[in-house]
């Protein structure tokens, strides 16, 4: 049975280590802060200039000053810090976020990713989408393994606008958990989903991997 | 000296507007945006306007009261997702759009006021932002070329301030109106406390960045998205 | 999360030092420099060293006990004017000597640890510090490309810090340790005073720059020009 | 009778505006700062990091962390802030200071000054003086008319290595004062100190300028 979004979600948590600096994008990822293992420090950035994300506020504590870069009101915990956007992405960009997940519309098998515009539909900008997969030391994508209307999202090539070349380093979908190192070489699938055989996966990916 | 403080947002903008001209202004969405010198510039009728800023509003606050009233020619944003009426003179070509990476636009801001007149970042390479910029490989990695932005006006919101014009933001309301302080010659500040002083050690924005400072009169801080978590 | 409080200079910089090693440290003349963490590098005796410090000390204090013990093999640096041992080895070709303005010097730190690769600046266009460097013209003005440093361990002097360690600097020992910190992956602070906590929205530098981190065990903070005016 | 050194300092200290910061250099340029009309507000800067200088600290005032950039004690006033070096030289390099007092060893006719270095003597470095002649507004030159062996300073052209090209707006000696407007066109003879004659000043400056 392919994951659900929290599994996937969960299974991106595994990446994190102790101490890590990360950065979560909107949607599916920002489940990943429900997954951090107990026990486990991790501190959580957000573009617009926050270090140490708490969760969301009770009613008392909703503050207009106090959002995340998806403009949701958050809180602060103990050891936060604010920046200045220009700090905020002086981090980003100078790899000092050990960890990014990210959506994304399209991954290619070189490690391209689309995930800011479709030409033809209203483009709202890509905000820190383009800076994230630049400076982050490494980024883990989080997707559904195809398209509503059935083809893989894990492609050949990108066949949409790029938010940046050859910086994936890791795909989570609802199947299957593609994964290389160094952004070098072709990626390998590391793991099913509960039930998921490799011949499904091989079925609706376009991409070439390794098989594990 | 002379007096920074000035009684209203229409004497603190007296002879700085101009057709045409570029302004840049602070916020995140509506987070830290000076809403009542936005209120005043739309009053003032000044028209022609380059404009930038991370976000362009909503249709009926911020920014958008400018695209409402047609003011605006031109937005240099990263991300202009939560406006009708954007979009739809966008589409219509009423309106010219030049999309920034955040960081970037950030970074340009900055060093606009810096005198760095340009500076090489990896944010956007191989994609439609680094179409017809200058690359350069540093240490086997290619770079873009991106330039400093100056506007002819400056416009921040800020929590507290003291009569030298020294300025203190408040949580994530400073975003990016410390470097838009920075990218002018004539930044306008509003703040919503005037206070007797600020700690030497502590002030953002140092006072030789504002040229002039208003009180505040609309501070009404709208939500985009508010999300709650129920008690303990 | 590993502790970032370590209990002595020697332990918090185990594993982080090795010969040929480049390393900046904070401070202006010796306002806000690291003492201990410079003892401690002196006693380790790794040697083979590029220094990057806006200054180099004095004969007996400050980076110039490094120059002392041979253990530099060059400096980049603004001004040296304080040490004859450094003019001893320099003018004997035994150190190497690269001078920067000091505020190229202190933007080339900040776009080291902000992923900058180079910035165009006018400091410097027409002098000895142009040559070999690729220019540009901007609106009609001359830019010379400068390129961002980096560094395999940063050692920095903070006034305050918490246990996650978020830094407060004090008054002008703030000077360059705020980039200093960001220019390494490897960044050692020695505070003056471990905090329960520090307000998130006065932090001079996020927790995120600080690896390892002590209380200083020496803060002599020794004033080169003791300068005063009779009382009133 | 030419001008002492504070007479040339208190001549500078007429450049000044009411609102003005500015940068004062290390030597002679340090006494404009008690040359301040009374009632004029003027904010001092220091490259290292404050705006806002006081005068010297009575001795229970002397703090290690409070220099300035000759790194002598000083003191903080009313309105004072601290801030990075890469702050304070953006501050610099970004236009925001309107005006800096530089001592200079030579200064060209066509703005080119020299204040770093004496090739054969030690080399100390530059400090912060060639990105305050390339940022700053305005920059006043402050210096003996002639050097110690009689020859001009103010020259056709620098012989020392430069610290910055076509920087310099107005040059103030024991003898004359010479401006310019937007680094353009020869300097002018503007001012003569009392009881010194145009030919006098001829005589001893070697640079082409424009009589009064």
């Amino acid at each position: 049975m392919p994951w659900d979004r929290n599994q996937m979600a969960a299974r991106a948590a595994r990446e994190l280590k102790d101490g890590f600096y990360v950065n979560l994008g909107i949607g599916i990822p920002t489940l990943v802060a429900g997954n951090i293992p107990p026990g486990m420090e991790v501190t959580l950035q957000s573009e617009n200039g926050i270090l140490g994300l708490g969760p969301y506020p009770t009613d008392n504590e909703v503050d207009a000053d106090l959002i995340n870069a998806g403009k949701e009101t958050i809180t602060e915990i103990a050891g936060s810090s604010y920046f200045s956007s220009a700090d905020s992405f002086a981090m980003i960009r100078g790899g000092h976020i050990d960890l990014s997940v990210l959506g994304a519309m399209e991954v290619a098998e070189n490690g391209d990713i689309a995930n800011w515009m479709v030409p033809g539909k209203m483009v709202k900008g890509m905000g820190g989408a383009m800076d994230l997969v630049a400076g982050v030391r490494r980024i883990v994508v989080l997707m559904e393994h195809v398209s509503k209307d059935g083809s893989s999202k894990f492609r050949k090539k990108c066949t949409l606008p790029l938010t940046g070349t050859n910086v994936v380093d890791m795909v989570i979908t609802d199947l299957a958990v593609f994964a290389r190192d160094g952004r070098k070489g072709p990626f390998k699938l590391i793991e099913l989903a509960p039930g998921v055989t490799a011949e499904q996966v091989k079925a609706s990916t376009e991409a070439h991997y390794v098989e594990a | 000296m002379a007096k920074k403080l000035h009684d209203g947002a229409k004497q603190a903008l007296a002879g700085l507007l101009f057709d045409g001209m570029t302004i840049a202004a602070g916020g995140f969405g509506l987070c830290g945006i000076p809403e009542t010198l936005i209120l005043a510039i739309r009053d003032s009728g000044v028209k022609n306007l380059t404009v930038i800023s991370n976000n362009a509003g909503v249709d009926d606050w911020g920014l958008g009261l400018l695209l409402r009233t047609r003011q605006v020619k031109k937005m240099i944003s990263s991300y202009v997702g939560e406006n009708k009426e954007f979009e739809r003179q966008f589409l219509a070509k009423e309106l010219e759009l030049e999309f920034n990476p955040q960081g970037t636009l950030a970074e340009r801001l900055r060093a606009g006021g810096a005198g760095i007149a340009g500076f090489y970042t990896r944010t956007g390479v191989g994609t439609v932002v680094a179409e017809g910029k200058d690359t350069k490989v540093f240490n086997g990695e290619t770079y873009i070329l991106e330039t400093g932005l100056v506007a002819d006006l400056a416009i921040v919101k800020a929590w507290r301030g003291d009569s030298f014009g020294n300025l203190l933001y408040r949580k994530t309301a400073r975003n990016f109106n410390p470097m838009v302080a920075t990218c002018s010659r004539n930044t306008v500040a509003e703040i919503e406390e005037l206070v007797p002083s600020i700690d030497a050690n502590l002030v953002h924005t140092p006072s030789i960045y504002v040229r002039r400072m208003i009180k505040a009169a609309s501070n009404e801080k709208r939500i985009e998205k508010r999300i709650t978590r129920k008690e303990a």
